[in-house]
């Protein structure tokens, strides 16, 4: 099923986008006696994504796209007079693949573990659901900024309906809260990126504005104050988004509310979005003011790391619990990106895979423990593990996971991100050790979690399990048939890292950190003509009187005396590592 | 012999398979458990694999001890001599280094005393060059003689305690307990975790096997998991191995941060080889720094001061798992990281001191408090504890093979130890107190047999196996330091005191029983007593390997000397710092260590010899013996000075999430909140209100517009 | 033209209409009226000259001051009727000066329309909601009138000082308009040209009116206290 | 020219706003919204009569047609409903309807 030409990968990566679009519409509009099928046309095409997406990230190449798609979606003036244009532009590469791989992984288990928790408005609650998926493939294969950015903020409309519908009992609040805490910071993202695509329409003396991705990650010439500030706008976004610590208290009270797929798929996917903002846009697009901001991200990752443990330890809520754990493991993903090492970026898009599996993971173990007992309170369950050996199998199993036990997936990248920071120049071991108290602090809350609502003698609230919809005292065939391909993951990549790896580490290379090296070595002096790979300066000589910005350059003395050695490894060429007979 | 050496019994990569049948087994009884079958035959998976995994271990003791042999050649250089070579040699390879980057220089290959093989590579570290290849954290296998040691004793224990537990595991009918299979699949999954461990050939996999068997650990201390008390200590072990393991894997990163600026191409700086090349040349200070950071491992795996706390509580778990995983094998990893970084312990002289210190303190305190304890088995984990600190106080002394020696006789007088005290858990009704059952001799006599060789051999009895290893670290530490030594004797005498008092509590005086035992307790069957048998005779013979059988003046009783085929064995695999410290003499040193033990089981003998019903210690000592019955208080300080205090951290943090963040978000959206309260009074929803304001809107444009015109011109 | 003067007019114009709307607190009724209508007048004599010819001007005067006052009226009297009466007058007057822009369809259009059909509609539904006893409360007092005049009167002095202020530009050279502009075939073909899907789309707008207006008004009113039909 | 029937119809359009603002009879309030038609139906033709360019057109008339159709339909509907407002609550006054409010 390997796509074989790029005509079949361009299929794919379109079908990502549009089938779940499509089939919104259908479920949407099948007639009520026909409501039965919304859940069954919503997993197939769940099923579909998922074979879709699946070759789609094993046919990724370390470089090249796959399934390039260009056409013009918004068009204003002309060469001539100049105006804008927004490509619908979509391709997967190296980076984006294995994202695209875990939003199909999760779509068809998060549609699926719906089946019996929902129980009305189905039709809608389904159309939703495919309608997040499309935005959710959206972002990870758009390589049109402002493309991306529509993506983005189209992913809040479904979630928003998702929780303020078939949410908790405070769901309404939950939902504007979340909307609107996402929504304000994104609006920052948005100015930032029309500011960058306008001076880069500048820089290269093209009259057409355009948010080509590749054109904007290969700008030069955008001077350390512009990029510091730029990198302030995108952060405004994306940190709400990650979430970051400070910005993360719309989080536990979304997730606590959310159906339980609404959380497997914010967990899983959405704040991933964040993430892999940092690393497509923050981090490329305006390497200085990364370089810049490094440290300053580094301490609210460590900060975050420490304080949503900590916040998890005295949680009585299992799901707000694991909600918490996610502002903690998300420090851990932003600590290793900004430790601006080529195995702190690959760690963490290693941990957005990993945190998206296992926190998933709990999410729907925690659903499936809330469909029967009707509460998450701990202090209300207790001693499941005799009732539910299957269930306890898997909910110690994703703990372990969530907690970095080696030879499962948790581990490759807390492991790495730690290391990373640890080995940074940017950071450097302060920052490791402290981080790393959250591998501690991890096993702590986890394990007062699974020992609470697991060990002990039993206790549940009466007149429960409820066994009415269908379900039996431990997990139903349908639920073990959801969890188990996600403990084939949690082990295969626990094992196995490199089928992600392989190809992410020289495209992170090229694409993220190669910019970042030379934002930290030569400082981007305030003059800089603009250069667009390979393409000669049409009229920037007009533009460089402006006299240097000093501010800039303040920010760079600083950083040039140890830029060169700080990123560029000790050695140049490192041939294969000595193997063995083996 | 040297040209021999280089082919071996059997392939290595036959040896490499090792750690990997027991996982297989333990993946056979999962799929048992998925597919529902019978209970009853969930062991033989186990037995099966941990016997394969045993038979390979016994054949690769002999080849493991040949490729030390012949890859440390014919020099003597792990020595503390080489230690001063080191110095030199710094400055040496520095020179090379500015070579290096020339591109003329071809690395050397690390010269180690042993076989590394890789498996595969697993964790990519995506340095630049990745598309070559880069830098990788690969599963890589090292066998040196220092692996064929644990891995032999390891196996042949687990073995041993697998089969035990085909008995132990089932009531008095020969129904298997509830979780007989889930049981069985955690001890296969714990022989492979620990077979990686100790097969580890980087430390990345080292610390994916220290991680692993705190989980199956973990696992089996809360296999009764109903009881609170069980849930919480397998949650309490965990937890406090992280914290070692906090500071270890801090110690990993250390290793790759100083290490790595020193290698050339082709070398992973997290490999065992590479980071005990290039040792010598980091400055004193990232020595200790790493030094200290993998004790602090050390110290949490196993259980020493100041960590110790998680290891009595561990006895809620299965005596089986007691056995092996709480005194022979997995609490043994700590001596054996250091035994193996013995390299990079020994160019620190202040990590050493530190080690003694802790053993030091952990040697006296265990033994003090396992003096006033009657849980049979929480005297046992405080003698483990006591013990562990003796094979520290080895490694700190710089004799690291007296500490793998003491591990490996520990590993079997202790598991028998507790095999035993299972066995009359067993026939007890799952009663372990003391104070509730005596003269058991007449009722258990195989199991009261194989105990008191098993004692006897803690206590140090001459001609046992705990007799030699203990007695070499005895010297060891007087060659340290006479206070340490002194200590250490003490220690010796107060273990034979408190090991016989559980013994003659349990074995001798009135035949007492308690309730749960039923009507008619009897002899555990031959499944159990057998392994009891087989430990015995490895109690009472194992520390044979490390004597010499040679007469003169320096024997002990004219023929036995210590440093036997085990010391050359590990000879190369393991610096040891102070040759002085193995040297003859301290012949006066075993006699009277020998004679403590024997006063030590005398003393025991008068006080406790009938048993009596009140302890006549908790008298004669009074408000000494109520601190070490309450174990110096420990649990409750860390619980107010640790716990709380991190636990009132985390409901302010949560309280600062709820209150202080969300109320500064509050205040932020309080500014359109209010303007929009504002607003709201105009929007009275009367129509013409609106369009008066449309009205007001337009004019105001048009006044605008006129305005721009004019001042537009 | 002295725009100081229009200023003046204007402020009395307001002035007055608010003391004439009904209701106001000044409601000073015929006093004010007449004031207004002094104004209006003078307004419009001032106007006059503006436009061009003279029998021309003399018309449009008329015709402005008929239109003005006629508004007035519509907007200040009372009773609901005669509002309507007055907005007659208005579109009466209307149509005469459409007809001095040579647009004579039109104006014969507007006046079929307005006065024949659609205040036909007015007048029925006024008489629907008359009750007996004078003017309704409502009718009596006005909304607002200070607020409502003077932004009126700011908007109108914006629009009266931009026009005046180009005065030249907009009066000068009157086009001469051509013998057949007028001509009903012209305006016919245009409509059905230029302007033809427009005029489907009226269509439409005035087919859906249509069913719009019925549905609508067969709709039976639910009381909400009782929720009972009436 | 131009410049006297621009201002009759902002007069007449100024009057219509300002009586639909402060007029409190649905009825009345329409009949303003007419005013105000006729204000710009006269602007409509006037410009199409004396345009700036100095070519008349018959734009304005047109549009002025449109817009007698609208108002037209525009009468019927709003007529319509307010016989149906006044059916409910018995009143013309438009203030008793203040559901826009939010409470």
């Amino acid at each position: 099923m390997i796509p074989r030409s790029d005509a079949m990968a361009a299929l794919g990566v379109n079908l990502l986008i549009f089938l779940p679009l499509l089939a919104a519409i259908v479920v949407w509009t099948l007639p009520e006696r026909r409501e039965g099928l919304a859940p069954r046309i919503a997993l197939a095409v769940g099923v579909v994504v998922f074979l879709v997406a699946l070759p789609l990230w094993l046919a990724t190449s370390a470089e090249g796209l796959l399934g390039q798609t260009s056409a013009s979606w918004i068009v204003v003036g002309n060469e001539d007079v100049g105006g804008l244009r927004i490509a619908y532009h979509v391709a997967l590469d190296a980076i984006s693949a294995p994202l695209v791989a875990l939003t199909g992984l999760l779509v068809p288990l998060a549609v699926w573990c719906s089946f019996t928790a929902i129980k009305h408005r189905v039709r809608e609650y389904y159309a939703w659901i495919l309608a997040l998926t499309a935005g959710m493939f959206g972002v990870f294969v758009a390589r049109d900024v402002l493309l991306f950015y529509v993506f983005f903020e189209f992913t809040l409309v479904p979630l928003y309906f998702l929780i303020g519908i078939w949410g908790g009992a405070d769901r309404r609040y939950a939902a504007n809260k979340f909307f609107i805490y996402t929504f304000v910071g994104s609006v920052i993202t948005f100015a930032g990126i029309l500011y960058l695509a306008i001076r880069a329409a500048d820089l290269t003396g093209t009259s057409v504005i355009h948010f080509d991705l590749r054109m904007l990650s290969t700008l030069t010439g955008l001077s350390a104050a512009e990029q510091s500030l730029l990198f302030v706008a995108f952060f405004c976004g994306f940190a709400i988004k990650v979430p970051f610590f400070p910005l993360h208290t719309w989080l536990p009270l979304a997730h606590t509310e959310a159906p339980t797929a609404g959380s497997v798929l914010l967990a899983g996917v959405l704040l991933k979005l964040g993430t892999y903002g940092f690393l497509r846009f923050s981090l490329p697009l305006v390497p200085a003011g990364a370089v810049h901001w490094a440290t300053v991200m580094g301490w609210l990752a460590i900060a975050g790391i420490v304080y949503g443990a900590l916040c998890c330890w005295v949680q009585t809520d299992v799901k707000k619990l694991v909600a918490y754990s996610s502002v903690s493991h998300l420090g851990f993903c932003m600590l290793g990106m900004f430790s601006l090492v080529p195995f702190g970026l690959s760690g963490s898009v290693l941990y957005m895979i990993n945190h998206g599996i296992s926190t998933g993971a709990l999410f729907l173990v925690v659903g499936m423990i809330y469909e029967r007992y009707h509460t998450r309170d701990m202090n209300q369950l207790g001693g499941l593990a005799r009732k539910m050996p299957v269930m306890t199998f898997f909910l110690v199993l994703f703990v372990l996971s969530s907690i970095g036990l080696p030879g499962l997936n948790g581990f490759v990248s807390e492991f790495t991100v730690l290391f990373a920071a640890y080995n940074s120049t940017t950071l450097g071991p302060a920052y490791g050790v402290v981080g790393a108290s959250g591998i501690l602090l991890g096993a702590i809350y986890m394990l007062y979690m699974a020992g609470r609502v697991l060990f002990g003698p039993l206790k549940e609230p009466a007149g429960t399990p409820d066994t009415s919809a269908g379900l039996t005292t431990d997990l139903t065939r349908r639920e073990i048939a959801i969890l188990v391909p996600l403990a084939i993951a949690v082990v295969a990549l626990g094992v196995f890292p490199r089928v992600i790896t392989d190809s992410l580490d020289p495209a992170l290379d090229h694409q993220v950190m190669q910019r970042v090296t030379a934002a930290a070595a030569a400082p981007v002096a305030p003059f800089a003509s603009a250069t667009v790979s390979g393409e000669t300066p049409k009229h920037s000589s007009d533009r460089r009187t402006t006299p240097g910005d000093t501010r800039g350059d303040t920010i760079f003395t600083r950083e040039d005396s140890r830029g060169l050695e700080r990123l560029r490894g000790p050695d140049a060429g490192v041939p294969e590592l000595a193997a063995g007979g083996f | 012999m040297l040209a021999q050496a280089s082919t071996t019994l059997l392939p290595l990569k036959l040896y490499a398979t090792l750690p990997f049948w027991p996982l297989l087994g333990a993946i056979v009884v999962g799929l048992m458990i998925a597919l529902r079958a019978r209970a009853e035959r969930a062991w033989w998976p186990i037995v099966a694999t941990v016997a394969v995994s045993a038979l390979l271990a016994m054949v690769f003791v002999f080849d493991a001890g040949r490729i030390t042999a012949h890859e440390s050649g014919g020099e003597a250089h792990a020595t503390a001599a080489q230690h001063a070579v080191g110095e030199t040699s710094r400055e040496v390879a520095h020179a090379g280094e500015g070579s290096a980057t020339g591109g003329e220089w071809t690395p050397e290959p690390a010269r180690v005393p042993g076989k590394t093989i890789t498996l595969f590579r697993w964790i990519s570290l995506g340095e630049r060059t990745s598309l070559q290849g880069g830098q990788w954290i690969a599963a890589t296998f090292y066998f040196d003689s220092l692996t064929g040691v644990m891995i032999g004793f390891v196996t042949f224990v687990s073995l041993m305690v697998v089969i035990y537990s085909i008995g132990y595991m089932r009531d008095h009918h020969g129904h298997p307990e509830r979780g007989y299979e889930r049981f069985f699949a955690f001890l296969g999954l714990f022989v492979f975790s620990m077979a990686t461990l100790v097969f580890a050939g980087n430390f990345v996999l080292l610390y994916l096997g220290w991680e692993l068997v705190g989980l199956c650990s973990y696992l089996l201390i809360g296999f009764y998991y109903p009881k609170p008390s069980a849930a919480a200590a397998a949650k309490k072990a965990f937890i406090v191995n992280r914290i070692g393991d906090f500071g270890f894997a801090l110690g990993i990163f250390s290793i790759y941060l100083f290490v790595k600026p020193l290698t050339h191409a082709g070398e992973n700086p997290l490999d065992y080889a590479v980071v005990f090349h290039y040792i010598h040349q980091l400055a004193p200070g990232q020595i200790t720094t790493i030094g200290l950071l993998l004790l602090c491992g050390a110290l949490g795996k196993s259980a020493q001061f100041p960590l110790y706390v998680w290891l009595p509580d561990a006895m809620e778990g299965p005596s089986p798992v007691s056995a092996l995983i709480h005194a022979a094998t997995m609490v043994t990893a700590g001596v054996y990281m250091i035994a193996r970084c013995s390299p990079i312990f020994a160019a620190s002289q202040a990590v050493l001191n530190v080690i003694v210190v802790l053993g030091v303190i952990g040697a006296v305190m265990a033994a003090t408090m396992a003096m006033a304890q009657f849980d049979m088995k929480r005297i046992l984990a405080y003698s483990t504890i006591s013990q562990l600190a003796y094979m520290f106080v080895a490694l700190g002394c710089g004799a690291p093979d007296s500490g793998i020696f003491h591990v490996y006789t520990h590993a079997f007088f202790k598991a028998l130890l507790f095999l035993g005290a299972g066995s009359v858990m067993h026939q007890m009704g799952h009663v372990i107190d003391l104070r509730k059952f005596s003269g058991l001799g007449r009722i258990l006599p195989h199991t009261r047999n194989t105990m008191l060789v098993g004692c006897l051999a803690l206590a140090g009895f001459p001609l046992l196996a705990g007799f030699w290893s203990k007695d070499e670290i005895v010297h060891a530490s007087f060659q340290y330091h006479p206070a340490v030594g002194v200590l250490m004797l003490a220690t010796a005498a107060m273990t034979a005191y408190y090991t016989f008092r559980m013994y003659f509590l349990c074995f001798h005086g009135p035949t007492r029983l308690p309730d749960e035992a039923g009507e008619h307790p009897h002899e555990s069957p031959r499944v159990m007593t057998i392994p009891l048998y087989v430990l015995a005779v490895g109690a009472a013979l194992a520390g044979y390997l490390g004597v010499t059988v040679a007469g003169g003046a320096h024997s002990f009783l004219g023929f036995l000397r210590p440093h036997g085929l085990l010391h050359h064995y590990l000879h190369g695999s393991t610096i040891i710092v102070d040759e002085n410290a193995h040297a003859g003499g301290g012949l006066w040193l075993m006699y009277l260590s020998a004679l403590l033990a024997i006063g030590g089981i005398a003393a025991a003998w008068l006080r406790y010899g009938t048993a009596p019903r009140v302890d006549p210690d908790s008298i004669t000592l009074g408000r000494l013996w109520s601190i070490w019955n309450a174990k110096y208080y420990v649990d409750e300080f860390y619980d107010r000075a640790f716990v709380r205090p991190l636990r009132g951290l985390g409901r302010l943090c949560f309280a600062i999430d709820r209150n202080g963040i969300d109320g500064l978000i509050w205040v932020v959206t309080a500014v359109p909140r209010g303007l929009g309260a504002g607003l709201r009074l105009i929007q009275n929803g009367a129509m013409q209100t609106y369009a008066l304001g449309m009205a007001i809107g337009v004019t105001a444009l048009v006044l605008i517009w006129r305005w721009m015109e004019a001042a537009g011109g | 033209m002295p725009s100081a003067l229009f200023v003046i007019l204007l402020t009395l114009g307001g002035a007055g209409l608010y003391l004439a709307m009904p209701g106001g607190r000044f409601h000073v009724g015929r006093a004010a009226l007449i004031v207004l209508l002094g104004a209006a007048a003078v307004l419009v004599s001032l106007i006059a000259p503006l436009a061009g010819p003279h029998e021309h001007g003399l018309w449009l005067a008329l015709l402005a001051l008929v239109a003005v006052v006629g508004a007035l009226r519509v907007i200040t009297h009372p009773r609901p009727v005669y509002s309507a009466l007055y907005f007659l007058l208005v579109i009466i007057a209307v149509g005469g000066m459409l007809v001095l822009l040579d647009a004579t369809f039109l104006a014969a259009a507007l006046l079929i329309i307005y006065a024949g059909a659609i205040m036909v509609t007015y007048m029925f539904v006024i008489m629907l909601a008359q009750k007996g006893g004078g003017p309704a409360p409502y009718d009596r007092a006005a909304r607002e009138p200070l607020i409502g005049v003077a932004t009126g009167f700011v908007l109108l002095a914006a629009l009266t000082g931009r026009v005046l202020g180009a005065g030249g530009e907009l009066g000068g050279a009157p086009a001469t308009p051509e013998a057949s502009l007028s001509n009903i075939v012209q305006v016919g073909a245009r409509l059905l040209t230029q302007y033809v899907v427009g005029v489907e789309i009226t269509g439409v707008l005035l087919l859906v009116a249509m069913v719009g207006a019925i549905t609508i008004a067969r709709r039976r009113a639910v009381t909400e206290q009782e929720g009972e039909f009436r | 020219m131009l410049a006297a029937y621009l201002l009759i119809g902002a007069g007449l359009f100024v009057l219509g706003l300002i009586g639909f603002v402060t007029r409190r009879n649905l009825i009345i309030m329409f009949l303003c919204t007419e005013l105000m038609f006729q204000g710009i139906v006269l602007n409509l033709v006037a410009f199409g009569r004396y345009p700036l360019d100095g070519h008349p057109t018959l734009d304005g008339q047109a549009f002025g047609l449109f817009l007698l159709a609208v108002a037209a339909a525009e009468a019927a509907l709003a007529l319509a409903l307010i016989v149906l407002l006044y059916r409910y609550r018995d009143t013309l006054d438009p203030n008793v309807w203040k559901l826009l409010k939010d409470e």
